[in-house]
């Protein structure tokens, strides 16, 4: 059985490592997270806004050009259609709704790719609660659009200067900032990282993703289960919605795609799997890029969202455990797939999505098979990126 | 006993702890200021393992930090470090670190090697209470090693007397729910909060830290607990300073005031 | 009843008045559409499409706070969360299917904020056929998030460098193409304009929303019609899509909403129904901006998909009738309700949506009214605008 | 009969119809073209109300269209200039221009005014066969005026019988399937669409028009049809030219060759 014990561990990985200051703020979502879960009018109130608000259920769209290319029947569960353009905002939404029981007036986050950032900030004006969100300086020039979102949406935007100055600073301090307000204030946490329990909390609330997979599928193909699941990870939230409800159906093939960028061995890469040892990595044992005394890497992915040291410590046991398949996925593949996806498909995804995407040239497969992609993202925020590379990538 | 309860059985009153980032301003400075800080005459000193992602640290000593790490620090190299230090003073040495560095190192292994050094006390903010308890406490007790857990505002009476039972040499005692470095003045609730644990008559003695950059809110400290810990003014003082031993000195001096050099 | 007749008229308004070189496309069309309509396995294919590729049903949201700002009952029709971010695809879909059916080979458009441009890049690529997009020169600049879509999308942009250099002209130029590409090549129409029989046949593709409308609306208030149903005006496609089903039900208020641009009487305005009179724009009879000599005047509205003279002849009729009321707003005004929805819904609505919620500070009605608001796009594509204008805006 | 019956009845062979726009390049050229056109020699006068939105034509005449509007062209003036050319020459002449123009000037009061003027004929591709037929035709053809419809490649047999039926001057033939001055060659499938047209032994005299720009371009349709219409190509030579009377002469002249003021 895979799944998370009560100490908040998923087999060797999880666990709560955090400073004594944030102790009490995390204890009181520890204690309450999986009642307010389970709780009747939480679940109602979730489950609307995900479907008046959020657009859901989002389709599963069977990709009959890709399919035909790949002679296997392709079906893209498109969260890019989410309102607010990638699948986070399923995780916003529960924990504003959380937040809110909890009576807390303000919201902090961090954000990468700028995603998580602007569906904190839209549930936040939906609540009218004050919000900020953290972001690395490298990736706020590289996610121009998101910034301008979060900011009509009443969002400050504080830049993450130190370090690698992308997502884990960003983390980094979202961290101090809760330390240094741990009254009132939630922290919303963008991905199934961080101390026990946000990771699986996070993942409770994007396994409305496998959720509906299973009935679309049931509806499509006759049967519930798809052979192979693909998700990109960058920390695991979206790979943890679509795996959710196969985690413990081994006959479903889990592939987590996370970014090689300039390759695994370049010196500049984020395939935590590979070049990752276990380690802690804001407040969780997982595993991380990290040098052998324990100081943290900085990664390096062209898509912001992957750009990141660690993973989650659900991937981390899914990948040590053999329970999943890790492939490594290069700047330059993921962008070709971006151009391709948009041809063949009319589908401009994220720069993280193309990752996933990219994974049908890696893995194996039988004729036929059936294989879900997370389409977890729309590409508008990358549309400076792909304009600018657009001459190296089509001739 | 080790130094650290040796310190406590000694004097109760006035204690200062001083941290300091290991391998900064330069990276041979860590035994210098070791040395400085023994002959200024405090107490305790704190040596912070820089590490690239402090967690529970401010700006400055992130700063402090990186640049350790960036001079080429490493544990290997603190260690040898503090071993060299060791030579030359008894003053008690606690060192701080993010677990993430002793994992590893190797825990087993980085215990023996505090140990060895001639070092007394750990703290390790992000370890977990439950951790400590299950896993490590015998090996880490069974070396004679102080670990001091931090207690904050929001702690919980239970809470507090249960890392009081686990403490074996003096409790960290967050002035406020702020990270080392954040606020200048100490306020009524504050007050209360120190008041409020005093009540408590705990086992262990108390040293307030976080917020503490003078002399007159070092006097305050000393005023509700047993002394006091300093991090991120003594950074700056480094960074500032002419030298080492200089800004030491100087600075301890400034904190003490009418006791400069009172232990010497 | 309002409807269209045989000949292709709403009431005095409609028609094909159009070249002897478009006469054998456009019969073609004329004679084909109606059949197809109907035509069981189009409605699959279509209705397949919307669902799974689209995201349909989009989602009837309850706007809780504006709702209580404004003491009525406010419904925002999410058409921002379609696929490509506005409703022009559900248009694009049948057209292309249509064009397929037809053995069209190549398709063209023409855009002016791009929206109808990247829907009709998006289902040319989902189609695999190759695809020209008219914009305006103007529009070009102003909407530059679509126009790097639509190239990802593989469609060519073509500038159009006459007159305003904005909606009109790519119209213009479209059709031009068309007269010299007139086999093989089906020109996609963005809007409920152009001769018989366009306007009817992209009214039917929008009409799902106002099919969609009432079931929901049954469902949230017991009763399938609102007492108002407001839509923003520029062709006046999203606006057919909302009222189509109530077209004939006297007792649900029609609001048609128009760019003042600086103001009806600024001299810069696209306010076609005040400022508008009988004559043929883009092959249909109509209301439109014109000199006394017939000289069709260049508008202005800083949101391009309304800066067109022309309107829609089912419009012009509903106008010319008094079934619908017909709502100037300013620049000013859209720029101002922008920030207001980012700020109070977590929504941040295209320039064009924008104008229709600002019809709420123009008309009565009765506390307690159920208001149904076509929330026609998203404002990614014009976050440039946004965030230059924010400090006017926003103090 | 009118001018343009006239022309057609006296002659069925190399009929050359120049277009041009009024009030182009200057306002007050619209008299003297006319007049040079008569000069030169040409046997049919297409007259171009300019417009804003001319759907039919394409960028040489748009362009042509929106200086004349600039110039200040209104179909007030365009009246006066072709009344005050009329006392100068008979030679038949047609207005060709877009429906809404017609709309907004009032359709009755424009047939009466067109005829008024001296204008024999009109040519408003964007005014549907039906609606002619319809509401139109009874008053323009009590006003003697000749109304002369397009035909294209793509054109039904039915449709043109039809147009046949309607048309009391000429028909106006359409060379291929693109708008005006966007083709330089006549090809095979041209040929082939002109021979089945003569094959159908028409009433109407046709005109072929659309891409004739040269001697030789006008020679081929002058073999296929009873004449021929230029328009961008002389707009362009307008343009271009020293003055309206002499690039006129010299176009015609480069047109017909050894034809030049034949009919002087
Ligand atoms: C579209 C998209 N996909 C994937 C990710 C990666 O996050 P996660 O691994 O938590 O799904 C991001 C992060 O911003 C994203 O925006
Ligand atoms: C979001 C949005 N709304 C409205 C319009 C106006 O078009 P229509 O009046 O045809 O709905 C446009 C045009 O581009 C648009 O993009």
């Amino acid at each position: 059985m895979i799944g998370i014990d009560e100490k908040g561990y998923y087999g060797e990985f999880g666990g709560a490592y955090i400073p004594e200051m944030l102790h009490p703020n995390v204890e009181e979502l520890r204690k309450a997270y999986v009642g307010i879960w389970e709780d009747e009018a939480f679940q109602k109130e979730f489950r609307e806004l995900l479907r008046d608000y959020v657009g859901r259920p989002t389709p599963l769209y069977y990709a009959s050009r890709l399919s035909a290319k790949y002679n296997a029947n392709i079906y893209l569960k498109r969260e890019d259609l989410c309102h607010t353009g990638a699948h986070k905002v399923n995780n916003t939404i529960g924990q504003i709704l959380l937040a809110k029981r909890l009576n807390k007036k303000y919201i902090i986050a961090e954000t990468g790719a700028g995603q998580h950032g602007v569906a904190t900030a839209t549930v936040c004006a939906l609540m009218g609660m004050p919000c900020i969100v953290y972001m690395g300086e490298i990736d706020i020039e590289r996610q121009a659009p998101n910034v301008a979102r979060m900011r009509m949406l009443g969002a400050e935007v504080r830049p993450a200067k130190s370090g690698s100055r992308t997502l884990k600073d960003a983390t980094n301090e979202a961290i101090r900032h809760w330390i240094n307000h741990p009254q009132d204030t939630h922290y919303i946490i963008g991905s199934v990282v961080g101390p026990h329990p946000y990771p699986d909390m996070v993942a409770r609330f994007q396994s409305v993703i496998s959720e509906e997979m299973m009935w679309q599928l049931q509806e499509k193909t006759g049967k519930p289960d798809p052979d192979i699941a693909i998700a990109c990870v960058g920390g695991g939230s979206n790979a943890a919605g679509t795996y959710y409800h196969y985690l413990n159906k081994e006959h479903v093939r889990l592939i987590a795609v996370e970014a090689a960028g300039h390759g695994v061995n370049s010196g500049e890469s984020a395939a935590t799997s590979v070049l990752g040892t276990r380690g802690i990595i804001h407040g969780s044992r997982t595993l991380l890029m990290q040098t052998p005394d324990g100081q943290i890497v900085e990664p390096y992915s062209i898509s912001a969202g992957l750009d990141y040291p660690g993973i989650g410590p659900m991937h981390a046991h899914l990948i040590a455990s053999g329970r999943a398949e890790a492939v490594s996925v290069t700047d330059d593949e993921a962008m070709q797939w971006t151009y391709y996806l948009s041809r063949m498909e009319g589908i401009i995804p994220a720069l993280e999505t193309s990752h996933a995407f990219a994974a049908l040239d890696h893995i194996e497969y039988k004729p036929g098979d059936v294989i879900v992609i997370n389409l977890s993202g729309r590409g508008d925020k990358d549309l400076n990126t792909f304009i600018t590379h657009y001459d190296k990538y089509n001739d | 006993m080790n130094r650290i309860q040796q310190l406590f059985a000694d004097k109760q009153e006035d204690i200062l702890n001083i941290y300091f980032t290991a391998g900064y301003p330069n990276l041979e400075d860590t035994e210098p200021t070791i040395l400085a800080l023994a002959e200024a005459g405090v107490d305790l000193i704190e040596v912070g393992m820089p590490y690239s992602d402090p967690l529970a640290d401010g700006p400055t000593i992130q700063e402090s930090g990186t640049a350790a790490i960036r001079n080429g620090m490493t544990l290997d190299k603190l260690f040898d470090q503090i071993a060299s230090a060791r030579q030359h003073t008894e003053i008690p040495l606690v060192m701080m670190g993010y677990f993430n560095q002793v994992m590893q190192y190797g825990e087993e292994r980085f215990f023996r090697k505090v140990k060895e050094v001639g070092v007394d006390g750990l703290i390790l903010p992000d370890l977990p209470v439950y951790e400590f308890e299950q896993f490590y406490r015998d090996q880490i007790e069974s070396l004679g090693l102080s670990v001091s857990f931090l207690i904050t505002p929001q702690t919980s009476e239970e809470r507090i007397r249960q890392i009081d039972k686990l403490s074996k040499g003096f409790i960290y005692m967050v002035s406020n729910s702020s990270i080392t470095g954040a606020k200048k003045e100490i306020t009524q609730a504050q007050l209360d909060y120190f008041n409020r644990i005093n009540a408590m008559q705990l086992d262990n003695p108390r040293l307030i830290g976080f917020g503490i950059s003078s002399h007159e809110t070092f006097r305050t400290a000393c005023k509700y607990a047993n002394g006091a810990i300093i991090g991120s003014a003594f950074i700056k003082a480094l960074r500032d300073g002419k030298d080492v031993h200089t800004a030491t000195i100087e600075f301890v001096g400034k904190i003490r005031k009418s006791e400069v050099g009172s232990r010497k």
